[in-house]
């Protein structure tokens, strides 16, 4: 048959492409001699600085290494990006600096090892485990989004290594009875929190809010916990119904929050559906006077739905707005520690050619904390750092940061606060997002809808 | 049950029904014709969105404009895409097809994830909208529907009208007899497969009219698209547009029903199954 | 059980039992976390394979069996305190009962739609679960920490997972030899050439491909409740995953279609592959589009996909090659 | 003048061979049959002339062109058609489309209106049954939408194969009647049939099939004459 030279040729490069593989993947077939027993927690890089080759400088230089799985393809892509850019960005700062000083003058010089993880959990777990028995890292990073950072928290804690999650606001994943796992995001039950307060603030006459969700988990925890705290608050909870995650058509669920009359719309889940959402209903005209949807709104592009986008509000972990600084600080009695918003935002700004979002602050407040924790331990033994860890109460550009102590929550962001945005129009008519809430950190008031 | 919200879910249903039926048909079409199961539908629907976006955001043309522009992109695509991908495999059994068309999706992903990024976009187009009572009805949605319709009037007086269409059909009836009449099959199935993915493009501008999309986007269509497909029987494309309608108006229907939202995809696959199993010609199937 | 006696079953045994122990030899953790995916994808293609491989059935949607093993074991293990290994089995039975009542009135369709029909069972299956509060509904369900100190802690837990896999991967590639070599075997190739042929041959096509279905979904069920176990959380999405369907399916095709070492090769080869593609700089972003080129070509053009390839080339491999 | 020739052919399917380097000829205006036993290749030489299965070895000529590896629907272009075994109509089409798409070739095309009348005038009956679905006719009208389309083509050559299959006595006569119509026209035609019988009857020329092979050709009359044929075709 003619056919049989091209199917020669294909299997050759099939072949080929195999035997690179396999080549690529001996590391993994052969590695370094080991004992049988796998490392203890212990034997990290701190207990072995012969093993290092100190910088010609002075001061001994030495590496550690930080690991985390990035979305580079599949659903989280894009936030997951922004993340890494915003741990990259807190990489270069140290580095500039000459790296984290520890009293003896040792500097440690961070270096970032990360993976492409598809946004899929089973390949979170094995890349972790790639990462700290493999690559060795001294402390880990989570993966963006909850799903993912849970999977990547059990292979953490089973090998009793550090882990900061950024990019995960679930709850029950700091539930598990986690030790070693702390959580940066404020927990999804108080997503909602404040939105609710915010409507209380602004228009007392309210009496009765819909509850809607996408059906996943994040977004099913979040009004799960915004259910009765809406109650506690005397509000009459007319609907609380979830949506398939594939839903792209809501004009009949609107119309079935439309037969309930609510006096406000909250919850939603993440961005395709919220601005479909938020742009059919405003093109319903659905009267409601306070629309509060999760993700989409804090995202930039949200605008691109265009008048529909007015009004909304959104809880956000961060924005470039936000008024932290060390009076503040002071103000609360906290110790304020690293770079100042402004620095930040005009850093990434420089760094990354765009504005950096919420995931951007996560990721870079994930290095800072880590820095501060490896700095007041003075060492990088795991035992020191999540003793300090245990202890940090701080504010940060970020905002304030300090993790449950609890057996049964440990690890869990108790003191970080959300805020809330509102699209609104200034006064050339273009639409642009203020800080509505809290009070403390608003940078206009927040509006009802007409 | 509130009867403002019945009306208005009905209408909404219906409006939505039209241009899920257009968005399966490119899909019944080159079953019919190839018996191929095109899995490269949803990415070529995603393809679809982003090419209007593309036409509208660089060129400024008018999303409407577009449309047309893409569907021609899709036929020649369409074209391609056969002779790449199918036309080696066009007699084998359906797993290769299946897996040619799949392996036209994982390129497309992933071509589209490091052109565009997972990152949401959407299309600001208004025309306004009509209200009556609790009923709404969109501009958009209006237009989207009339172009379901012409272009499924167009299909089929293509199909039934011209000789092109009928050499479409023959091929689909019997491709041995038609390359024993003289007609050119190899090219009648690239053309066939050229129309399913030139309608299955140009749904995907329609609906980046109406809602947010992302390179994934398209995922969600390509499913119910089955459903569709099966419901108004594989292969007929208008059919396809009926159980596009049936799809929408149960969606409607059963979303303001007191049942929860979330069990409507289960009463969506639910029926598409049964359908399967007991009429597998489909509910408007002639055969 | 003649098959049992052959070279092949021995090159099998020694060679996946290898490999298998290899982790525990050197108790590499990172080693035996690749090997436990492969494993896996070898468990999930092969129970494709016999499916499909044997009779033609294209089970699009077999990741369903993944799902309810995992869940019901999970659910078990939550719930009721059950160890593992019981656990997982319940979930490969139940698994294997669900197949045998769905498989006698959907294994009646042939070609297009039954693959069509098995994505839409997955489909029905999976938001069926979103809404199904005892399983957690959307959220899923989840263990405390604590669970794994009845194992011995959770590094612990990990080894049990492995040996379970193993084990399972094994009994998975026995079975699928000892189904092909049997006259029932025969009797289930002989309806994939034709289901009309051999029904006059005195064959019951609908038992057959119903007990065939059946045990093919045992061993996925299996395979979900120790993944599940190990992975301490259960999700709708990840457990009826469509496209890790899919992906056990180019791995059929990739090994060869019909054959018992075609899925374990496919199974390995594909996951080589991408490991290669997802870590190597150059294809990093593009390894969607690589893999999707790749598999394109061996459709076209090594339609028997690497082990049939190589029947076809060498007969005289044919005796250690099935 | 021949129009077709067949040179030491040879193909079969898979790993079978089935032709065994098979010469034939067929004379411009003449009626030629094949008649041969059942499995002695005489549907597989139709499908190898057609090129609807790869000829292995030897040439199939058409009108002086060497055609043996063209595709089958450039071979209907040029002229030489198969009304197929078994019919293969547009079975979802209506008489009318079935015709129509028999008129694909340019030639056609441009005569449509005066074939179509010819044709209903040879096959009347089909012009009442026009715009039904050609599925639900008879086996008898389907073999005769069959021949209609094949003659819709404006063919130069026409090849029949097993015209009178399943069909009763009856019907079996009044195609045979349109094949002797056909025949004064003076339309180049290769009959393949079982009714070897009647074949010979009408047929100038005839060519014997055994095993893949040409056993023996003649004027077909002598070959009627012949006693092998006699004894083993005509259960004489």
């Amino acid at each position: 048959m003619r056919l049989l030279p091209s199917r020669l040729l294909l299997l050759g490069i099939s072949l080929a492409t195999l035997f690179g593989a396999i080549a690529c993947a001996q590391p993994s077939a052969q590695p370094a001699p080991t004992p049988t027993v796998a490392p203890k927690v212990a034997t990290s890089k701190a207990d072995t600085p012969a093993a290092r080759t100190p910088a010609a400088s002075a001061p001994t230089a030495r590496k550690i290494v930080i690991g985390f799985t990035a979305s580079n393809t599949g659903a989280q892509n894009l936030p997951s990006k922004k993340q890494t850019e915003g741990l990259q960005l807190w990489l270069d700062t140290v580095t500039k600096a000459g790296g984290i000083k520890l009293k003896d003058g040792t500097a440690l010089m961070p270096e970032m090892k990360s993976y492409d993880d598809e946004s899929k959990t089973d390949r979170v777990q094995a890349l972790y485990t790639k990462l700290i028995n493999e690559d060795k890292v001294d402390f880990l990073i989570s993966p963006y989004s909850s799903g993912l950072a849970r999977a990547a928290a059990v292979v953490s804690e089973q090998n009793g290594k550090i882990m900061i999650t950024t990019g995960a606001a679930d709850d029950s994943t700091m539930e598990q009875g986690f030790k070693n796992i702390y959580q940066l995001y404020a927990p999804g039950s108080r997503y909602l929190v404040g939105a609710i307060d915010l409507l209380k603030d602004l228009d007392p006459s309210a009496r009765k809010i819909a509850l809607i969700y996408e059906k996943e988990p994040f977004s099913t925890s979040v009004v799960q916990a915004a259910q009765p705290y809406a109650r506690s608050k005397g509000y009459d909870v007319v609907l609380f119904e979830g949506y398939d995650p594939g839903t792209t058509d809501f004009a009949p669920f609107i119309n079935k929050i439309n037969a309930t009359a609510p006096d406000a719309i909250m919850g939603g889940g993440h961005f395709p559906d919220g601005t479909t959402l938020a742009k059919q209903l405003y093109e319903k005209k659905v009267s409601v006077r306070l629309v509060a949807l999760l993700v989409a709104p804090p995202e930039p592009t949200f605008s691109e739905i265009g008048d529909a986008a007015e009004y909304i509000v959104g809880p956000s972990q961060w924005e470039p707005g936000v008024t932290y600084s060390p009076d503040a600080a002071k103000a609360a009695n906290l110790p304020w520690y690293g770079i100042s918003v402004k620095d930040f935002v005009s850093g990434y700004q420089a760094r990354f050619n765009s504005t950096p979002s919420y995931h951007s602050a996560g990721g870079y407040a994930a290095g800072l904390i880590l820095q501060k924790a490896i700095e007041d331990s003075d060492s990088t033994e795991p035992a020191k750092v999540k003793a300090t860890l245990d202890r940090l109460n701080l504010m940060t550009f970020y905002g304030n940061v300090q993790f449950s102590i609890e057996a049964k929550t440990h690890g869990k962001q108790v003191a970080h606060d959300m805020v809330y945005i509102q699209w609104q129009k200034d006064s050339a008519n273009k639409l642009g997002t203020k800080i509505v809430w809290p009070p403390a950190a608003k940078s206009a008031g927040a509006q009802l809808r007409k | 049950m509130n009867i403002d919200a019945l009306s208005a879910s009905i209408v909404d249903g219906l409006m939505i029904g039209f241009i899920y039926g257009l968005a399966a048909m490119g899909l019944t079409l080159i079953f019919g014709v190839m018996r191929v199961v095109n899995l490269a539908h949803g990415p070529v629907i995603a393809v679809g969105m982003f090419a209007v976006l593309l036409l509208a955001q660089n060129l400024g043309l008018n999303p409407y404009l577009g449309l047309v522009i893409v569907m021609l992109l899709g036929l020649a695509t369409g074209i391609g895409m056969y002779f790449i991908a199918v036309h080696r495999v066009i007699d084998a059994p359906e797993l290769t097809t299946l897996l040619a068309t799949f392996s036209v999706n994982l390129m497309i992903i992933g071509i589209g994830t490091v052109l565009f990024s997972t990152s949401p976009r959407a299309l600001d187009v208004s025309l306004g909208s009509v209200r009556t009572g609790a009923v709404t009805i969109l501009g958009t949605k209006l237009v989207a529907d009339l172009i379901a319709v012409i272009a499924t009037v167009g299909l089929y007086y293509f199909l039934y009208r011209t000789r092109a269409g009928k050499s479409v059909r023959a091929v689909a009836n019997n491709r041995a007899a038609a390359e024993l009449m003289g007609i050119n099959s190899t090219w009648i199935l690239a053309l066939s497969f050229g129309i399913g993915i030139a309608l299955a493009m140009g749904s995907g501008s329609l609906l980046a009219t109406l809602f947010s999309f992302t390179i994934l986007s398209g995922t969600v269509y390509e499913v119910k698209s089955f459903v569709i497909v099966v419901l108004g029987g594989l292969g007929n494309p208008v059919g396809a547009l009926l159980g596009g309608i049936v799809i929408g108006l149960l969606e409607g229907l059963a979303t303001i029903s007191p049942l929860p939202v979330g069990w409507v995809p289960v009463i969506e696959f639910g029926v598409f199954v049964i359908i399967l199993l007991v009429r597998p010609t489909g509910l408007f199937g002639a055969r | 059980m003649s098959a049992l006696r052959t070279p092949f079953f021995w090159g099998l045994l020694v060679l996946l039992g290898g490999v298998g122990l290899l982790p525990i030899l050197n108790g590499s953790d990172s080693m035996r976390e690749d090997i436990f995916l492969v494993l896996m994808l070898v468990i999930l293609a092969s129970s494709i394979n016999i499916i499909m491989g044997y009779t033609g059935y294209v089970s699009f949607g077999h990741i369903v069996f993944f799902g309810l093993g995992g869940y019901v074991a999970f659910y078990l293990m939550l719930n009721h305190q059950v160890h593992f290994v019981p656990a997982a089995v319940v979930g490969g039975i139940v698994s294997s009962l669900i197949a045998f009542l769905l498989g006698i009135p959907v294994l009646r369709l042939r070609g297009a739609y039954f693959a069509l029909a098995t994505i839409g069972i997955n489909e029905v299956v999976r938001s069926f679960v979103t809404n199904f509060d005892p399983f957690g509904g959307a959220t899923g369900m989840f263990f405390n920490y604590e669970v794994y100190n009845g194992y011995g802690g959770s590094k612990n837990a990990l080894w049990y997972a492995y040996y379970a896999i193993l084990v399972v991967a094994l009994l998975c590639a026995v079975s699928s030899l000892l189904i092909k070599k049997s006259r029932f075997g025969l009797g289930l190739l002989a309806i994939r050439e034709d289901q009309d042929a051999a029904q006059v041959l005195g064959i019951d096509p609908a038992r057959s491909k119903v007990l065939v279905y059946t045990i093919s979904a045992f061993f996925p069920g299996l395979a979900g409740a120790i993944f599940f176990f190990k992975n301490g959380i259960i999700e709708p999405g990840p457990a009826f995953d469509l496209l890790r369907s899919i992906e056990a399916l180019v791995m059929v095709m990739l090994g060869g279609y019909g054959t018992v070492a075609g899925p374990i090769v496919g199974a390995a080869v594909y996951e080589q592959l991408r490991a290669f593609l997802i870590t190597n700089s150059t294809f990093s972003s593009f390894h969607l589009f690589v893999a999707g080129f790749l598999l394109l070509l061996i459709v076209l053009f090594v339609t028997a996909g690497l082990v049939g390839w190589l029947r076809q080339r060498a007969p005289r491999l044919r005796r250690y090659l099935e | 003048m021949i129009a077709l020739d067949v040179q030491r052919i040879e193909s079969g399917y898979g790993e079978v061979q089935i032709l065994w380097g098979l010469s034939l000829a067929l004379e411009e205006g003449r009626l030629t049959t094949i008649v041969g036993a059942n499995g002695s290749g005489k549907t597989t030489l139709l499908r190898t002339i057609m090129g609807l299965i790869p000829a292995w070895k030897g040439s199939v000529s058409f009108e002086g062109r060497d055609v043996t590896h063209l595709s089958t629907h450039k071979k209907a272009q040029m002229g030489l058609v198969l009304v197929p075994e078994a019919r293969q109509l547009f079975t979802d089409m209506t008489v009318l489309e079935n015709l129509e798409m028999g008129a694909t070739p340019a030639r056609a095309r441009s005569e449509y209106r005066q074939t179509l009348e010819w044709v209903f005038d040879l096959l009347p009956r089909l012009k009442e049954r026009m715009n039904q679905r050609a599925g639900t006719l008879s086996g008898g009208e389907q073999q005769m939408v069959a021949i209609a389309r094949g003659l819709m083509s404006k063919p130069k050559a026409l090849m029949f194969d097993e015209l009178s299959l399943g069909l009763s006595p009856v019907m079996v006569m009044s195609l045979f009647e349109v094949i002797v119509k056909l025949k004064q026209q003076r339309l180049t035609m290769l009959l393949v049939e079982q009714n070897v019988q009647m074949a010979l009857a009408v047929s100038d020329y005839a060519y014997v099939l055994s095993n893949g092979r040409v056993e023996l050709e003649g004027e077909a009359k002598k070959v009627r004459e012949m006693e092998a044929v006699r004894k083993a075709y005509l259960g004489l």
